[in-house]
């Protein structure tokens, strides 16, 4: 497992999240101005957007239509017994559990970006059609966490409509929607003349943001010892069992190896784009120092460093079963 | 040149509350504002980056009554549930008739 | 600690007349003052980018006869041509001769 | 007419746009933050003037003596003919008209840029010297409209000088110019130090623009509706009838097609950087809802899509009938 | 809805202050504050860019007894030797427990 | 010397520079966001370290150890005698003195990358191990500088342990040692995922870099009538005589022409990046209208200029007794 995490922490884009969080804990004043942060969120899911739709207008639907079956099948379970998991083994309030549920239901496009560098280092190719997948499970997980809290507690945020409406037309979806449609219509030939800015520098821009991640990671590992041993149970238990649920769906679905590691760190990542954003509006109660924390200092570190490797074995293993 | 009271009415909030407090203080009678991008702490602690919002301050110059019906929507609408404070001060303007 | 009254000038108007406010302002008497950027509305309808410039909030601390100019040349040169709003109020210093 | 506009709407450029204009109608939250605007204006006007300076350091006095003539005359008389057209023939205001006249006489970057994207993609070889039109047509046109705005009307804006001053020195002559100086100075031998941020990711950053632009544009759109049919046909026909003139007198000058289309493009392109700024200054009282619809959500629209294939075509057959 | 006066202190320094200021106010019995980015010029010139630093505005709801603290605090440690301006003002709250 | 002059003109990086000064000159509203210049602060700062640290990992022990301990000896002994010269011989007063012996004793980002620059487009190689003597020499002249400020006056700043520790965890030294241990673990085979944006467009970023340093310098122009001829003059015998010294000790360490110049580079350089910002807290009676304009207006420009291949020059001279 040593040798796994000393692995991970050979690739500049972690060691560069590995930094931020350094630079917090001295204290560091090292900051990004704001809109930094906005316009490289903007670059990454518009960029991974486009290059997905590329890839996707060389699939056929007979490829795809499966993995999508699971991608929404997922979306619309993990938040269901992510809740049922925090309310009720966990102990956590009702508000609280749903605000958690949420992020871990959503997807995070580091950590799938990050995914891709691994495999790619390794040698493993994948499915050029998974950021399609990505795009498809950022938003239902989501809505049906706040559904949940809406039901089962008290919570008067904005009406559900009104938050269908954001989430949809929201910047994360927008752009990664767009982008993918983009990239059907152009294919590959128009995509070339944008590819050496959306394309080439992609990794080193990554790295740059990562560098952000851990700054604002960093300043949740103090809430860490508030919520202590709990929260940190749970969140690496809830990812890791839906990192091999996906896996298991996924090679069902036909993906090869690749794409089925892919599709597990999409089931196992927690989104902290779109789903703090939305949980802000949704479930104004909701507490940042659970979901932001769980999200962030628990769930991203723990599956960019041993979660890959895992959901990469055992996507190997179920491969070599079938 | 004649100058007249008026009320500078000043909200402190989090940034996801723009749209509806300016659609509130429309409908109470307010005939414009100005927002600027604020960071605060209060109960709540300061807001380090975008995943965590941030605040916004808006202010709007009204008469006595409009003022008055602000308060009254925004304390029963948003105060206990958000991020929110609210205070009000008495200024001299020219033209009173803009803000009417 | 002795607490003197002044007057704190506030003016909100659109960016391009930046340059031009302050030097207004100073040659009234003003002897500082502190801008921060803005968004707003009023008659006219809020600005959404670059394209259509921005709003800036000028505050000058000054005592009352400078204030009185202020608003006089404001009014004088702005009002009625550009999206200009401009307030009085009165707050309470320590070293009154740092503002005059 | 339908296959050209299809065919321009499969470059990634334009969908960018298209998104924009997408997502502000669809009230999404993207917004690009104040500095990626004018960060990517400054990277944009910067990279045009370099990249032509360059280009300019080969050519020869006499292959540009005749065309810089012409883009000076077109400067001069564009504004002229469009406020004559707009106050008489439209019977807009005089302020108005002469607000939208400096619209119509001073350039844009972005139109210039996407055409030659569109050249290259083609195939079709244009004069390397063109960015340096770009830059002479840039102030003219404004200073001469709100010359006519001052004689026949009682604006009151800023004084003449004080306006010539800030156009001259105003960021977009000073990066298109003195990028286009440091250019000459360099050379082709010096660029190459900087070719890999200045040129090879340019047509990426382009797109990433006109996303903006599109979000802007959106806006816009709402206005069109207020303002009218009238708006729409003469935002469509000055443009055009520039482009026209714009070909004949480039073929005149000597220039290929692709030099000819894209002085034909300077002419018939509405500016929406440095014009709008300066006739904020000028002509306090002339409308945005006015010069900025007709040049953001007409203009630049039909250019982009219709008008660059119409001036390609028509140049072609000048050059034909040469 | 009753309204209860309190003091709104209104801090302009230069951002390398922002730590300390806060650290002040805090002691002095203040619960919360808002900050912001504005730019300025005073007896000293108008500074152009981060090489320079910026200035920040903060202001802070507070008690008459907490402001008079913080205006003692902030002349005694600051003034004459940074660029500094501290004002007053009376503003009408809601909740007025919230600020003590 | 007039062609050394001309000679440097002509590098697009150089030119960007007098650009951004003749902008301020001439009162253009050109002006880059604050977050820009942040942005490109952040990214040369972390792109030099990570480049310096891949480098590095190639270097032995035996090679680095003697150029560290001049790097440190120059570090420490630079601001005793600058303040000395600029107390004593020009007569500044102790604070000011000190404020301007912190900033020659540290180091300039620019000026080291435009040498690197500068070298590679003569062909002269050098070592890459430079970038940590970079890091190594950012902040321990700033401290002494302070150290004897708070002996030699009555400034009363920040505690002197509270500005040890920004000056460590200042973005600064964060970015740069940190991008040189990420570099250093990564080494030559992890650089390469994130190389096409940390090192092949860096020229062209620090072009454009160079254009807001030119702004900025060019307000401080008008501060150097003020100041008078004394600050000219010592602002360029200080770096020439760290410049020569640093050469000699360089060649003794057995660098190469390269290494040794870019050495005498560091040594020569005054910091615009950490300086300020420690100075503004640690001495706020201290007058920037001295300290920046030294560094800026000053120093900059002249190491640019002539200083670079007069250092060169020199290095090359001494290899050649040898
Ligand atoms: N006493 C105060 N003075 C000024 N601003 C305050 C004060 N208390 C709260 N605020 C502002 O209001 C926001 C929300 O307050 P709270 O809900 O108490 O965290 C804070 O982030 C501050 O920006
Ligand atoms: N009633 C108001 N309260 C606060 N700010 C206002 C008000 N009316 C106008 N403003 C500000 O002044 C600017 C210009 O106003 P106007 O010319 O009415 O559009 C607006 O963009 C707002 O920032
Ligand atoms: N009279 C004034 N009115 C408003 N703000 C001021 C005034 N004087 C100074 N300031 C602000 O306080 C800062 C520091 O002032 P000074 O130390 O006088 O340069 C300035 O940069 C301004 O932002
Ligand atoms: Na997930
Ligand atoms: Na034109
Ligand atoms: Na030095």
């Amino acid at each position: 497992m040593l040798e796994i995490l000393l692995s991970s922490l050979s690739s500049p884009i972690v060691l560069a999240f590995v930094l931020g969080v350094f630079a917090t804990l001295i204290k560091s004043d090292l900051k990004f101005p704001d809109s930094l942060y906005q316009s490289l969120t903007i670059y990454l899911l518009f960029a991974i957007g486009i290059k997905g739709g590329v890839k996707l207008s060389g699939s056929s639907f007979s490829e795809v239509y499966k993995i999508s079956i699971a991608a929404i099948f997922m979306s619309c379970m993990i938040p269901v017994w992510a809740y049922l998991i925090l309310r009720f083994l966990a102990k956590f309030d009702s508000i609280n559990s749903a605000a958690m549920a949420a992020h871990f239901g959503s997807v995070s496009v580091v950590t799938f970006s990050q995914t891709s560098v691994y495999l790619e280092q390794k040698g493993i190719v994948s499915e050029g059609f998974m950021p399609a997948m990505l795009a498809i499970m950022e938003v239902p997980a989501i809505m049906i966490a706040i559904f949940i809290a809406r039901k089962y507690s008290d919570s008067k945020g904005e009406s559900g409509s009104k938050i269908m409406h954001e989430l949809i037309t929201g910047k994360g979806s927008l752009l990664l929607t767009g982008g993918l449609i983009i990239g059907l219509i152009t294919g590959k030939k128009g995509f070339e003349q944008v590819s050496p800015f959306f394309e080439v520098p992609f990794k080193g821009i990554l790295c740059l943001f990562l560098l952000e991640v851990g700054l604002v990671t960093g300043r949740r590992l103090s809430d860490l010892r508030k919520v202590g041993f709990k929260l940190i149970f749970f969140g690496i238990l809830i990812p890791v069992l839906n990192g091999l649920l996906g896996s298991m769906l996924a090679t069902w679905a036909g993906l090869g190896v690749g794409g089925t590691t892919l599709f597990a760190v999409l089931c196992a990542s927690a989104s902290y784009i779109a789903a703090p954003a939305a949980i802000r509006m949704a479930l104004p109660e909701a507490n940042p120092g659970y979901y932001l924390t769980a999200s962030l200092a628990i769930a991203f570190p723990f599956n960019v460093t041993l979660g890959i490797p895992l959901y990469l074995n055992f996507s190997e293993w179920l491969h070599h079963l079938n | 040149m004649k100058l007249v009271p008026l009320k500078l009415v000043t909200i402190i909030a989090i940034d996801a509350l723009e749209q509806k407090i300016i659609s509130d203080i429309k409908q109470c009678g307010s005939k414009g504002y100005t927002i600027s991008e604020v960071e605060g702490e209060g109960i709540h602690s300061k807001h380090f980056s975008d995943w965590e919002g941030r605040n916004i301050k808006i202010e709007t110059l009204v008469k006595e009554e409009v003022a008055n019906k602000i308060l009254e929507i925004i304390s029963s609408k948003y105060f206990g549930k958000f991020s929110i404070v609210c205070f009000l001060s008495t200024v001299e303007v020219l033209r009173p008739e803009k803000f009417e």
